[in-house]
């Protein structure tokens, strides 16, 4: 049995059937060719999938591709608009905050969603909104100074975009 | 894993007793089991369907009692396969008269887990034993109150 | 050859990062080829049982099946060898058996591979292995090293008695040690396991084969660190198919650690299956199967003993050790424990004399062989864990009994080598120097009255140092190869210059995580004073690099890099023939220097540019010179190189829960120079988290039985980023004396100083509240800790 | 990572839920975070998912008769960040924050959560703290289960075959009321390996629950009867947490032996009662 689902990846709009126990990150990866996203675990532990469905992280290991039917789905991919690099992807490559690369795209992505609920955070406060996203090679130091540099970045822009408008 | 422990019912150990050799009534008692046929003396043939939170499975295998001695206990083998891994148990299991109308049922025994049961399930292992004993003892005293 | 344009010593962002950050990355499992078929593996449930018959029939008629092959189909094709050949102590060969792709009779650890079920689909592959039917006859299993040597366990292989793949010595003879320690003042004694760790890294090892009928050729796509040495092994070893007819390829790869060096029964397996069906078969392990499959790291039980004089000077150390394999040999295996390890065991210290002992034993478990550091984490932790508890013990500063023991600064130019116990010499060292800038960064002194304060307020405080050495870059391959290594152990670094002056670079060494290509790139943007960007770095494809050793062991910029250097250094010497032609003066008068070719005392030069057009358009040019700029080298290094530091762990152990809290780490590393201070960084902290990881949460634990009891994510403890506080690192610089740019390797280093110096903290602390506990086995859980308080 | 294929239904209103679950060998699918994971695993495998995520009525925070009430979809996210909750029942907000991690609390929800029932879950110990009320619907009408009745067992509820949960009810604590959660997580999982939940009203009656200690959370009422009205010292801890614990088979595992769980048991009973008096 197929389920026909519609979402729209990235800005772009699809229609595909597919198999109910398709899990979302397969549809990505193998459907759509995204390979961005990643797969690191069969536990919902590593964080390596993250996306964002409808602005929020999630594991796109956890949840079926049925399940996004009619969502707003965003990768690694779509996160920035492909010539100027998002601040966290920035971020991580001034800081060197990857190594092999492999668990990247889901840090960004979880990163992503901590700076739109606070644009500000402490050192803790990443700490802690990434205990689930494994990282083997960095020790998480310079993840940690990723994101404070994205979430400097970031503010500084806000700042500029407030004086020019004032 | 260990299981052991003990349970008093109010029944002399030989109702108890005559209640663990009838294969109607074992099947009623040992939880989860769906089907249960006796294919030789002391041997049977079961299949288990497991419904514990995370884990849903059908156990196919056998049910041995050896080194029987007649009201005072026995030691039970137990052989399951299931996709998720198997589990092979070897309990021994003493009826102790308290008394006349009371006996002290005592089990102590181990089991083993292999596949995901084993790497995954030693979060919940504990608990699945301690249910499932539970649900034994419940299940006996409903079919004791029958008779 | 000096420094040209600065490109050394910069922390230059990486260049291999654009693709990684934005999804771009290639790894293996990205990969899908035409007419694409899936495998999934049906796996023994049991960790030794014999196999009693194997149905395939009702798997056969599932939906999208393609293929199913089982031990028997492939019983005629040889088992994955060891590359490394030891000895028993009597001169015996090691025992050495059968690796087989599948197994047929037996299964000797949980996850064995019993048949491969190829499909359409990678779900459909998995629902048909579902449904073979194995019937097994479980046997007894052994997991624990010790206890498989003993009287009555059942035997692994039927060839190794009791369990025992060989028996090896290293250093002074017993008697002379055993006496040694006798006449000791005092001797601190430690029996205590270094336990099996799961390297883990994020990419599930993963491999793509294929083979193309009309040209006899097979390609593979691997998630290694050494695509070469996988062909080499998989074509002479394994397979017998001729090399130049396979190309192995190693894309991005998600990490390694060590895991991924090795050459695993589904490479050959995969590469054996593509032919028999005519189509790629793809197979990518499952977190649950890499726990299971992934060779595991260190596993010792070792009982030391370190004996001192009066004075504090250590006069002896003596070692014991089972060293566990698991079920079969992995390609290093035999090495680690052995070379990788008891080698390192004079640390920096003096101590005159030195017996290690170890035996290796086959048991039911996974595969163990080189985990970050291999080896050396595990002398380390050995040493440092013994002197720090000999402090304890005396009653004296851990930092001056260091001192004292220490082995004198030596340059290796001016001062030779330090010539050890145990077979290796050392290049060059200045151990007090990273120890008294540890402290100094740390405050020592300061802390320690902080710890007496807190002490008396009923906090557990506590600070562990650990000092190490290691031995990266292992060769020269004639030393090697004299100790039992099967292959040796050079790098391959080819240098093109294309006309326009821009740069290829192949080397043999494999970039997954490292950044090579950025690394790299600068040492030749340097040496030939070019911008950066007109570097490239070409690894991890066997059509397109000559050969390769691969990565590992901290070797590649110290083999790979110095490889590459001698061929920038042939490139220089022909460019100054041609610039010699062209400025029409004499070649010996001839400099290279920031991107130039001069005459000397002249105005006169040419650049690079245009000697490298000249050499392929050559109208003008010597007479006795070949066109083209293109050279390739072997290096074979003259020795080992030995970074060495310090590392101190600042602890708070809950005193209600015994739970640890690492408030610190102070991490002193001297890796030699350093080409890019951001990436040696940022090694030495993936490293930390490991090492500390090892000491505080991780650790794979079999059941008597076998069984994997924490093989997954949810049991198995990984470091994630709130377990850790900022790290605090600095640097000294002790050049290597004998490779051309000095360098000495900083992959692993981390990792090995670590864990002794966070488990000699919480020790530390337990003693300030008068626990004189010796040991507490690691991962020091909160449980292990809480009750090391109660005794 | 591939579960076995299964049917899928996406439900539009609980009571098509309820008319799906009868048809047999079905799971409802809530945020999905408890059942996917062992459906990956093939530890579960059920016929059909019928999935409730998308039903409106069954999201959302608000207030109503005295009672909070929470919708059984609402995530664990959004329960962490909603102000009502932070104002009136923070121990609600603050458990809320340390289930899983982002991902998780951006997903899972509070109706799946105490479905599954998990021994180890969060949410148990909160809801039998709060002497909540949880609401079913099957196909016999809506009924609401005390807290204390809900959890039966290991992974196991009072609810019925064929009911879905669809709200959570807590009573409105007190003015001054205080609440507090203690959390000694597992360090793999984080699940808890003890989780204490305590609420003190002014008055001093006290409420006390423990997830993670044994087949099931469970109220301490013999603790709580103690301390009620009664100062909180270090003595009545001491002899609270011996009547907390008393005939409580005390779960052992890789990372807590039995004796170790009891004993943080204690100290996490004494973290919560210390916080809340």
């Amino acid at each position: 049995m197929s389920v026909r689902i519609h979402v729209r990846v990235n800005g772009v709009d699809y229609h595909h059937d597919v198999e109910p126990r398709t899990l979302l990150v397969q549809y990505l990866r193998d459907t759509l060719r995204l390979t961005g996203t990643h797969i690191g675990c069969d536990t919902s532990s590593c964080g390596a999938c993250t996306i964002h469905v409808n602005g929020k992280a999630a594991k796109s290991c956890t949840m079926l591709a049925v399940q996004a039917d009619g969502c707003e789905i965003t990768t690694i991919e779509g996160l920035s608009n492909g010539i100027e690099l998002h601040p966290l992807q920035e971020g991580f490559r001034e800081c060197h905050g990857l190594q092999c690369g492999f668990c990247t795209p889901g840090m960004i992505m979880t990163a992503a969603d901590l700076l739109q609920h606070n644009p500000n955070p402490g050192e803790s406060d990443i700490r802690h909104a990434l205990e689930g996203n494994f990282c083997r090679c960095t020790g998480y130091h310079n993840i940690v100074k990723s994101v404070q540099y994205a979430a400097e970045k970031m503010q500084a822009v806000q700042q500029n975009k407030k004086e020019v408008a004032a | 894993m260990q299981l052991n422990g003990k349970h008093t019912v109010n029944a002399a150990p030989s109702v108890i007793w005559k209640m663990l050799m009838d294969t109607d009534v074992l099947a009623k008692i040992v939880p989860g089991i769906s089907r249960l046929e006796k294919t030789g003396d002391n041997t049977y043939k079961s299949i288990l369907d497991i419904k514990l939170g995370p884990v849903n499975s059908s156990f196919t295998g056998n049910l041995q009692m050896e080194d029987i001695s007649e009201e005072k206990g026995f030691a039970l083998k137990v052989q399951q396969h299931s996709k998720i891994g198997n589990a092979n148990a070897a309990i021994k299991i003493d009826l102790l008269p308290l008394g006349e109308n009371q006996t002290e049922i005592q089990f102590d025994g181990q089991a083993k887990m292999t596949g995901l049961l084993a790497s995954m399930g030693q979060r919940v292992m504990g608990g699945v034993s301690a249910t499932l004993t539970k649900q034994f003892f419940a299940n006996l005293e409903k079919e004791l109150d029958k008779q | 050859m000096s420094t040209t344009n600065g490109w050394i010593g910069k922390s230059v962002k990486r260049v291999e990062d654009k693709r990684f950050i934005t999804g771009k990355g290639n790894y293996t499992d990205d990969i899908v080829l035409p007419h694409q078929t899936y495998a999934s593996f049906v796996r023994s449930p049991y960790a030794h049982a014999r196999i009693l018959s194997v149905d395939t029939s009702a798997a056969a008629a599932m939906p999208g099946v393609v293929a199913i092959f089982t031990g028997k189909d492939v019983a005629e094709v040889n088992g994955v060898p060891c590359g490394w050949l030891l000895h028993f102590k009597n001169g015996d060969p090691m025992k050495e058996p059968k690796h087989p792709l599948l197994v047929t009779d037996k299964a000797l650890h949980v996850g064995d591979a019993v048949a491969i079920v190829i499909a359409e689909s990678a779900a459909e592959a998995k629902d048909a292995a579902e449904v073979v039917m194995v019937d097994y006859e479980e046997l007894p299993a052994v997991t624990d090293a010790f206890k498989a040597t003993q009287a009555g366990a059942s035997l692994v292989h039927d060839d190794a008695p009791n369990n025992i793949c060989f028996d090896w010595t290293l250093g002074n003879p017993i008697e002379e040690v055993d006496a040694a320690i006798a006449a000791s003042a005092h001797v601190t004694t430690l029996e205590f396991v270094n336990q099996r760790m799961v390297p883990n890294a994020i990419e599930p090892r993963a491999y793509n084969s294929s083979y193309e009928a009309s040209t006899d050729k097979y390609t593979l796509y691997t998630s290694t660190q050494n695509p070469h040495l996988i062909r080499l092994l998989m074509c002479a070893f394994v397979l017998g198919i001729p090399e130049h007819k396979v190309r192995v390829v190693g894309p991005d790869v998600g990490g390694g650690f060590g895991s991924k060096i090795f050459h695993y029964t589904e490479e050959a397996l995969l590469t054996w299956a593509t032919r028999k069906i005519g189509r790629p078969v793809k197979w990518t392990s499952t977190r649950s199967e890499s726990f299971l499959l992934d060779a595991h790291g260190r596993d010792h039980i070792t009982k030391a003993d370190m004996g001192f004089d009066k004075d504090g000077k250590i006069t002896a150390l003596r070692v014991k050790t089972y060293a566990n394999l698991g079920a079969y040999l992995s390609t290093f295996a035999s090495c680690v424990p052995t070379y990788l390890h008891g080698t390192l065991l004079q640390g920096l210290y003096t101590t005159p004399k030195i017996n290690v002992d170890v035996t290796a034993v086959f048991t039911n478990t996974c595969v163990v062989d080189a985990y970050r550091g291999a080896g050396r984490p595990e002398a380390t932790y050995l040493l440092e864990r013994l002197v720090d508890l000999a402090a304890l013990e005396l009653n004296t500063d851990p930092v001056e009994l260091r001192m004292k023991n220490f082995i004198p600064p030596f340059d290796g130019i001016t001062q030779p080598g330090y010539q050890t116990q145990v077979a290796l010499q050392y290049d060059s060292g200045n151990y007090q120097g990273v120890l008294k800038k540890g402290i100094e960064m740390l405050g020592y002194a300061d802390l320690r009255k902080a710890q007496k304060e807190a002490a008396a307020n009923g906090r557990l405080l506590g600070i562990g140092i650990s000092t190490y050495i290691e031995a990266c870059g292992i060769a020269p391959s004639a030393v090697v190869g004299s100790l039992g290594a099967r292959a040796g152990l050079y790098e391959v670094g080819q240098v093109r210059i294309q006309p326009t002056g821009k740069v290829s670079v192949y080397t043999g060494a494999h970039s997954h995580g490292q950044g090579h290509e950025t690394t790299f790139a600068q040492v030749v943007a340097d040496k030939f004073g070019i911008p950066m960007e007109d570097v490239e770095i070409i690894h991890g494809d066997s059509e397109a690099v000559a050969f390769g050793m691969g990565t590992y062991g901290s070797r590649s910029l110290a083999v790979g890099g110095s490889a590459i250097v001698k061929s920038i250094e042939k490139i220089i010497e022909k460019g100054k023939k041609i610039a010699a032609h062209k400025l029409e003066a004499s070649e010996g008068d001839v400099n290279f220097e920031n991107g130039k070719f001069t005459v000397k005392g002249t105005d006169k030069s040419v650049s690079f540019g245009d000697v490298a057009l000249t050499a392929y358009v050559p109208h003008h040019y010597p007479k006795d010179l070949e066109p083209g700029l293109d050279f390739s080298s072997f290096y074979d290094p003259a020795n080992f190189t030995y970074p060495f530091g310090c590392h101190i762990a600042v602890v708070e152990v809950e005193k209600e829960t015994g739970k640890v809290h690492l408030k610190r780490f102070v991490a002193v590393d001297d890796v030699g120079n350093i080409i890019n201070p951001m990436i040696v960084e940022g090694q030495i902290h993936g490293g930390l988290a490991q090492g500390i990881g090892q000491a505080l949460f991780e650790g794979a634990d079999y059941d008597e039985n076998g069984q994997l009891t924490n093989g997954s994510y949810m049991d198995y403890c990984m470091p994630r980023a709130d377990d850790f506080p900022m790290f605090e690192t600095a640097s000294q610089v002790t050049p290597c004396p004998h490779n051309p740019l000095g360098v000495k390797g900083a992959g692993e280093a981390g990792a090995i100083g670590s864990t002794p110096a966070v488990v000699n903290a919480v020790i530390d602390a337990l003693w300030s509240a008068g626990h004189k506990v010796k040991d507490i086995r690691m991962p020091m859980t909160s449980e292990r800790v809480w009750r090391a308080m109660q005794s | 990572m591939i579960p076995v294929a299964f049917d899928y239904q996406k439900a539009g209103s609980v009571d098509e839920a309820i008319a799906a679950l009868s048809s047999g060998d079905s799971k409802i699918l809530a945020g999905g975070h408890s059942l996917l994971p062992a459906m990956k695993l093939r530890l579960n495998q059920p016929a059909k998912l019928i999935d409730i995520s998308r039903i409106e009525a069954l999201k959302g925070i608000r207030e109503e008769g005295g009672e909070i009430v929470i919708g059984a979809g609402t995530t664990h996210g959004d329960i962490a960040t909603s102000e009502l909750i932070r104002n009136k029942l923070s121990f609600f907000a603050e458990a809320a924050a340390l289930i899983g991690d982002v991902q998780v609390r951006n997903y899972g929800t509070i109706g799946g959560s105490l479905a599954h029932a998990d021994p180890a879950a969060d949410w148990p110990a909160l809801v039998l703290a709060a002497d909540a009320g949880i609401e079913v619907k099957g196909s016999g009408g809506l009924r609401k289960i005390a807290a204390t009745d809900f959890f039966t067992g290991f992974f196991s509820t009072a609810l019925g075959e064929n009911e879905i949960i669809t709200a959570i009810r807590v009573p409105i604590p007190a003015a001054g009321t205080k609440m507090n959660y203690q959390k000694f997580s597992q360090p793999a999982s984080r699940f808890a390996i003890v989780g204490c939940a305590a609420m003190r009203s002014p008055d001093g009656k006290t409420r006390i629950a423990f997830t993670g200690v044994s087949e099931n959370a469970f109220r301490a009422t013999a603790a709580e009867n103690a301390l009620s009205g009664q100062p909180v010292s270090d003595a009545s801890i001491g002899s609270a947490a011996d009547l907390a614990l008393a005939g409580v088979n005390v779960l052992g595992d890789h990372f807590a032996s039995s004796e170790y769980r009891q004993h943080l048991a204690r100290v996490y009973l004494a973290k919560a009662l210390n916080a809340v008096s």
